[in-house]
């Protein structure tokens, strides 16, 4: 029993990755490793993968990469980084993908990325904000812009326009993503010669956050700096004005907020709200636009931020592929998406800096009637 | 060997306010058997549970050779030499009868983990030893064709003789057996009394509770008689069945005498 | 031949490793649960051990086999100083009370930057856990497992594990062998944690919450606390499980959740039962429901 | 004052779906002496049923009812499936804890299936968005809603435990099930029964706390198991109005830590206390201590 059993999981381990393979045409083969299962983690792992996954289908249904077809392989991670090493191991030397898209949090790639970056794999992340990660060497990028990249100018935007001299601050605590959004925050703050006069803090799967903004409330701050996802930065916006913190003290948000749930579930709170992003759902352009008809079509819901960074990556590899002419030499191919320059992406121009950072113009959008709006002087 | 005295003197244990025994005394001497009897619910098994540390006494004494056994955890009792079998048998189902009757001389393994981990030529000694003592031990009880039988799939009164080998392999000085004829027949209640006597005469004291005045008459050189957590009687068989309060006490509730 | 072996090696070393470290774990659960202590501590020893570990050889350079065994000491430590009196309590309580030292840790761990990094946690440690450490480790602990159940400790521990008053009445000091037992576990659990930091390059305070620590109890109890492989066999059967099911992509929580429940509901035992197929026993009637928990646990 | 006052209705707010909760995961407790660790799945599944009724337009008394009888379903099922024959096959009660954990991760696999791993929300109605000021202390109109319910569920269990016959049966079964065999209770109907109820607990509590806090997610479930298993334990393992001053005291003691203390210590204060209470009371806050007869 035990032995049979053994075997046949083995052999079923063995054997998954055989699906997609051998068309007419040549493949490059994507791994897409992002958490679909497993906690809250899978909030953004299944938009990432939807919105990588929907740009395959754009890219491969177009013709534009000629007898180059993409192949998406994604591996559920569950959100557990050991988990994650087995699928980039796999990925990377029983599937031998051109490159990986993920993966979903940063925990993960600090333990998978050097498999990979070890093994000449690039791999291109969509929602690893934290610092740290393209460092991990020189075939890890990533699409999704590091806090700092945003947050001081939507914070200048905030001091020209409101003139505050206080600021509260709550933050995820045990989120890496939002952990390192505090930091930025608080840094920004300081350097706008801001004061910071109370700073809270909050956990994963938190629902209440009443008696930490009861507290700021009793700071009675200028600003309210709010380093959460979009679920999370909902339910602040929506609780900090049920408990009577004035429309005077204006709400900011990081960059992971952006997300049409954030007025769904905030409701006529979210009115006022000031966050900074690379993407937004209205960015008036034509890449946008088809994205999202593209989104909706398929999925029947809107996309986040998480998808619309995910999209991208499919993009600059797609692009990369032909400016190298395939993916036979992996070198070849890492050096192409490093030098992705001006790529007509659904946030405008996208590029790549020597950091392997993306280079994207940080908009800064305010909360109207449910809308993020791009905010005027 | 040679048994030890125990002495209680006016001990007492409430339950959430309720007595349950109340300021009892008595001796059972070195190397005699003493019978402590009493209709059910009179503080028999309460009684032993204080003397075995498993409860603690509210009020009183109980020593051992003289030494204060009171307060003493119930494992620093067992170390004393004090053994005892348990009125619903409490054996470990799954076990061999042999394991079962091993985990009886658990104090008299000397050896510390280190050796017992690198199985040390003295650990494998002592093992053996204890092995051959246990055989030996269920040879005299006659149910050494047991020793490999699981002990849940052993009869009642099999089950029984397993639990006083295991008390026995302590190598008790004094040995608590808790109503151990109950649920007996009568050629199996003739086994136990001699089996008793035997224990007896190998110099062990013996502080037997029992339901049955016939049985704790044969084997008992002194008996106690308990009723509502009081002693009502004491002294020789004779004298004690001839109490007119005992006579009282079991007087229409002697059902299964 | 070789090429095949390495290109195998390559693609499913973590796994191998992680099995390893899953039994690793399952054997210091089984150390706690072979004396009825339902722990949820693993989490809280796990990140004693790693933090520990890698502060040793991070901050202070240290080698890296001192540094395994100053976290594994600090995780006994911990094991020692909460077990005196967590041990009192019973069942759920004591499951509680352990679970409320993993939080407390994890709460520490994300709040002393400059220790634990924060949520942010620690990167770049250097990867020194090599496969054969992990399977060396499994191998000791299977021989101590094994070496302890022939001896007086291991009847004693059976004892306590089935009745504690039979136990203590044969002279047993069930308090003292259930705090070794849930040192000893603190110790391995620590080592593992350890191991495991040093495995994977990035340790965070979201490795060692409750996750971590029911499946750590998870691997013993699905394999069968009554069996020396139980723990083996349980942590390499949930370790492979969702690489196994990972071809069903969005049904694999439930596939997985499915087919825990049924070997549970056909194997109550544990895996390992099936090898004891012995006939069930009528149970004695009465005090079936405030029978000590773990009775007749074979089918 | 006026910020002490309303961290106090925070608490008291936040304990009452505390309570709710903790009152059918105690109940369980109390009559079959297992830890049911489904019950933040039934939680989770009880606001998804109150969420799709109310979606198709049932007022909300009524989807209440719709996520208490869906809570209450999902209760039985786990009975039905798992607890029950476990039972009958003798099984480890440490499998009843592995399998319902493992049930539950089924259900919340299910729930993402069905719903998306996205956060949800219900309905907005104008009837909602009602707040009073009293010197400063907000309290919403919602709050108060939820608080009458809470205290509503309450009272209907008590009753139904103490004076009906259905009661009388889980009480009976609750202190043996030989005794209730003895005198003719259909055990195995009270037991479900019984699974029912808290089941229905806690679909009921989901609704509410999803109402309250504006969130229904797949992963809503598993913090709740947390907090739920922390209140009986506070509360005594069994006792019924122990869950329910366990479930405000913990509202209160994670709220006041905030407020006083530190939010990034919440959970550390909280488990500390809890930490201390059982090397104090190891039976619990609200249990008389009771010498363990051997």
């Amino acid at each position: 029993m035990k032995r049979t059993t053994l075997a046949l999981l083995l052999s079923a381990a063995g054997a998954i990755g055989f699906a997609g393979l051998a068309k007419a045409e040549t493949p490059v083969k994507i791994g897409i490793v992002q958490a679909t299962s497993g906690g809250s983690a899978a909030l953004y792992g299944v938009m990432q993968k939807n919105g990588a996954e929907l740009a395959i289908d754009e890219i491969n249904a177009s013709g534009k990469l000629g007898d180059y077809k993409l192949i998406g392989i994604h591996q559920d991670d569950g959100g557990d980084r050991g988990q994650t090493v087995n699928v980039f191991q796999r990925l990377i030397n029983q599937e031998k993908v051109a490159v990986i898209l993920g993966p979903t949090l940063t925990t993960s790639a600090f333990a998978a990325d050097p498999i990979a970056q070890k093994a000449g794999v690039p791999v291109i992340a969509s929602s690893n904000t934290a610092p740290g990660v393209p460092e991990i060497g020189d075939y890890i990028f990533r699409t999704s812009p590091p806090e700092a990249m945003v947050f001081p100018g939507v914070l200048a935007y905030v001091k020209k326009k409101f003139a505050p001299k206080t600021a509260a601050q709550i933050y995820g605590i045990d989120d890496v993503l939002m952990k390192s959004a505090y930091a930025v925050h608080k840094k920004a703050l300081e350097s706008e010669g801001i004061k910071i006069v109370s700073t809270e803090t909050f956990q994963k799967g938190d629902v209440d956050y009443s008696a930490q903004l009861t507290k700021i409330k009793a700071a009675n701050p200028d600003i309210l700096v709010i380093g959460g996802l979009a679920e999370e930065t909902a339910n602040i916006v929506r609780q900090a004005r049920q408990l009577g913190i004035p429309p005077s003290t204006v709400i900011m948000g990081a960059n992971a907020a952006i997300s049409n749930k954030l007025a769904e579930l905030a409701g006529a709170a979210a009115n006022g709200f000031v966050v900074g992003a690379g993407w937004f759902i209205n960015y008036d352009s034509p890449t946008n636009k088809a994205f999202l008809d593209g989104y909706r079509k398929k999925y029947n819901s809107d996309p986040d931020t998480f998808a619309a960074q995910a999209y991208t990556s499919v993009y600059v590899v797609a692009d990369a592929v032909k400016r190298a002419g395939g993916v036979s030499d992996l070198k070849k191919f890492r050096d192409a998406i490093a030098a992705t320059k001006d790529l007509e992406a659904n946030n405008g121009k996208f590029s790549f800096d020597e950091h392997r950072e993306p280079v994207i113009q940080p908009k800064v959008l305010v909360m109207k009637d449910g809308k993020f709006t791009l905010a005027t002087d | 060997m040679s048994g030890a005295k125990l002495e209680v003197w006016q001990i007492a244990k409430r339950f959430q306010g309720i007595v349950a025994v109340d300021s009892i005394s008595f001796t059972a001497e070195a190397g005699g058997v003493t019978g402590l009897i009493g209709p059910n619910g009179s503080g028999k098994t309460t009684t032993m549970n204080m003397i075995t540390g498993l409860y603690t006494i509210d009020a009183g004494r109980i020593a051992l050779d003289g030494e204060t056994l009171s307060g003493c955890s119930p494992h620093e009792v067992a170390a004393r030499g004090v053994a005892r079998t348990f009125q619903n048998i409490r054996l470990l189902p799954d076990q061999s009868v042999l394991a079962n009757v091993m985990l009886g001389t658990h104090l008299g393994h000397r050896k510390n983990i280190l050796a017992v981990l690198a199985r040390l030529p003295g650990v494998v000694r002592e093992e053996r030893a204890a092995e051959r003592r246990c055989r030996a031990l269920l040879d005299e009880l006659n149910i050494a064709h047991l020793a490999n039988v699981p002990a849940g799939d052993l009869s009642y009164g099999d089950r029984r003789r397993v639990e006083i080998a295991r008390a026995l392999a302590t190598q008790p000085l004094l040995l608590l057996l808790d109503e151990p004829a109950a649920g007996m027949n009568h050629a199996e209640k003739r086994q136990l009394g001699d089996l008793i006597l035997q224990i007896r005469s190998s110099g062990v004291t013996v502080l037997l509770i029992e339901h049955d005045i016939d049985l704790v008459s044969k084997v008992s050189d002194h008996i106690v008689c308990l009723n509502f957590g009081r002693e009502i009687a004491e002294g020789t068989p004779a004298e004690v069945r001839a109490s007119p309060a005992v006579i009282e006490a079991y007087l229409g509730r002697d059902d299964d005498a | 031949m070789s090429a095949g072996f390495s290109q195998f090696f390559a693609s499913y070393s973590n796994i191998i490793d992680l099995c390893l470290l899953n039994s690793l774990i399952a054997y210091g659960l089984f150390l706690a649960l072979s004396a009825n202590m339902f722990s949820l501590a693993t989490g809280g020893f796990m990140a004693l051990g790693a933090y520990c570990s890698v502060y040793c050889t991070m901050e202070l350079g240290w080698p890296f086999a001192p540094a395994v065994l100053a976290g594994a000491l600090l995780a006994a430590a911990g094991a020692a100083l909460i077990g005196a009196p967590v041990l009192r309590l019973r069942g759920d309580y004591f499951m509680l009370a352990t679970f409320a030292f993993t939080e407390v840790i994890r709460v520490i761990a994300l709040n002393w930057d400059s220790v634990t990094g924060g949520a942010i946690g620690i990167v770049n440690i250097p990867r020194y856990t090599e496969t054969w450490h992990l399977a060396l480790a499994v191998v000791v602990m299977v021989y101590v497992v094994f070496t302890l159940r022939r001896s007086y400790f291991g009847r004693a521990i059976a004892a306590i594990k089935q009745d504690d008053v039979v136990a203590q009445s044969m002279g047993v000091n069930v308090f003292a062998h259930r705090l070794s037992l849930f040192v000893a576990s603190g110790f391995v659990c620590g080592a593992a944690g350890a191991l495991a930091a040093h495995l994977n390059f990035f340790v965070g305070p979201g490795d060692f919450g409750l996750l971590r620590s029911v499946d750590a109890l998870i691997y013993p109890i699905l394999g069968g606390v009554n069996s020396l492989a139980g723990p083996i066999v349980g942590a390499i059967f949930t370790t492979l499980l969702p690489e196994a099911l990972r071809f069903s992509n969005q049904l694999r929580e439930i596939l997985m959740g499915a087919l825990v429940v049924a070997i549970v509901l056909y194997l109550p035992g544990g895996a390992m039962s099936v090898f004891k197929l012995r006939r069930r026993r009528p149970q004695t009637p009465g005090g079936a429901k405030l029978a000590p928990a773990t009775k007749q646990a074979q089918s | 004052m006026s910020t002490f006052l309303q961290q106090l209705v925070n608490g008291i707010s936040l304990g009452s779906t505390y309570a709710v909760f903790a009152m059918g995961c105690t109940l369980i407790f109390g009559v079959l002496n297992i830890v049911n660790m489904a019950q933040g799945a039934f939680f989770m599944g009880g606001a998804y049923f109150g969420l799709e009724a109310a979606q198709l337009g049932l007022p909300a008394p009524l989807a209440l009812v719709v996520a208490l009888l869906g809570g209450g379903l999902l209760g039985v099922l786990s009975e039905l499936v798992i607890f029950r024959t476990l039972r009958a096959r003798g099984g480890h009660r440490w499998m009843g804890l592995v399998a319902s954990l493992a049930l539950a991760r089924m259900l919340v696999g299910v729930a993402q299936e069905a719903f998306g791993t996205q956060v949800q929300r219900y309905p907005a109605s104008p009837l909602l968005q009602i707040s009073w000021e009293f010197g400063g202390v907000r309290v919403q109109f919602l709050q108060v809603v939820i608080l009458v319910v809470s205290l509503l569920l309450m009272a209907a269990l008590a009753f139904l435990l103490q004076r009906s016959s259905v009661g009388r049966a889980i009480r009976t079964v609750a202190f043996s099930e030989d005794v209730a065999r003895i005198v003719g209770v259909p055990v195995g109907r009270t037991i479900l029964i019984t699974f029912f109820l808290a089941g229905a607990l806690a679909g009921a509590s989901g609704m509410l706390l999803g109402n309250l806090f504006n969130v229904v997610s797949p992963f809503m479930g598993e913090q709740m198991l947390v907090k739920g298993l922390t209140v009986i334990i506070l509360g005594g393992l069994g006792n019924v109005p122990g869950a329910v001053a366990g479930g405000f005291l913990l509202g209160l003691i994670e709220v006041f830590s905030v407020a006083y203390v530190s939010s990034s210590f919440r959970d550390a204060i909280g488990f500390g206390l809890i930490f201390v209470i059982l090397l104090v009371k190891p039976n619990g806050l609200f249990s008389s201590f009771e010498e363990r007869r051997a």
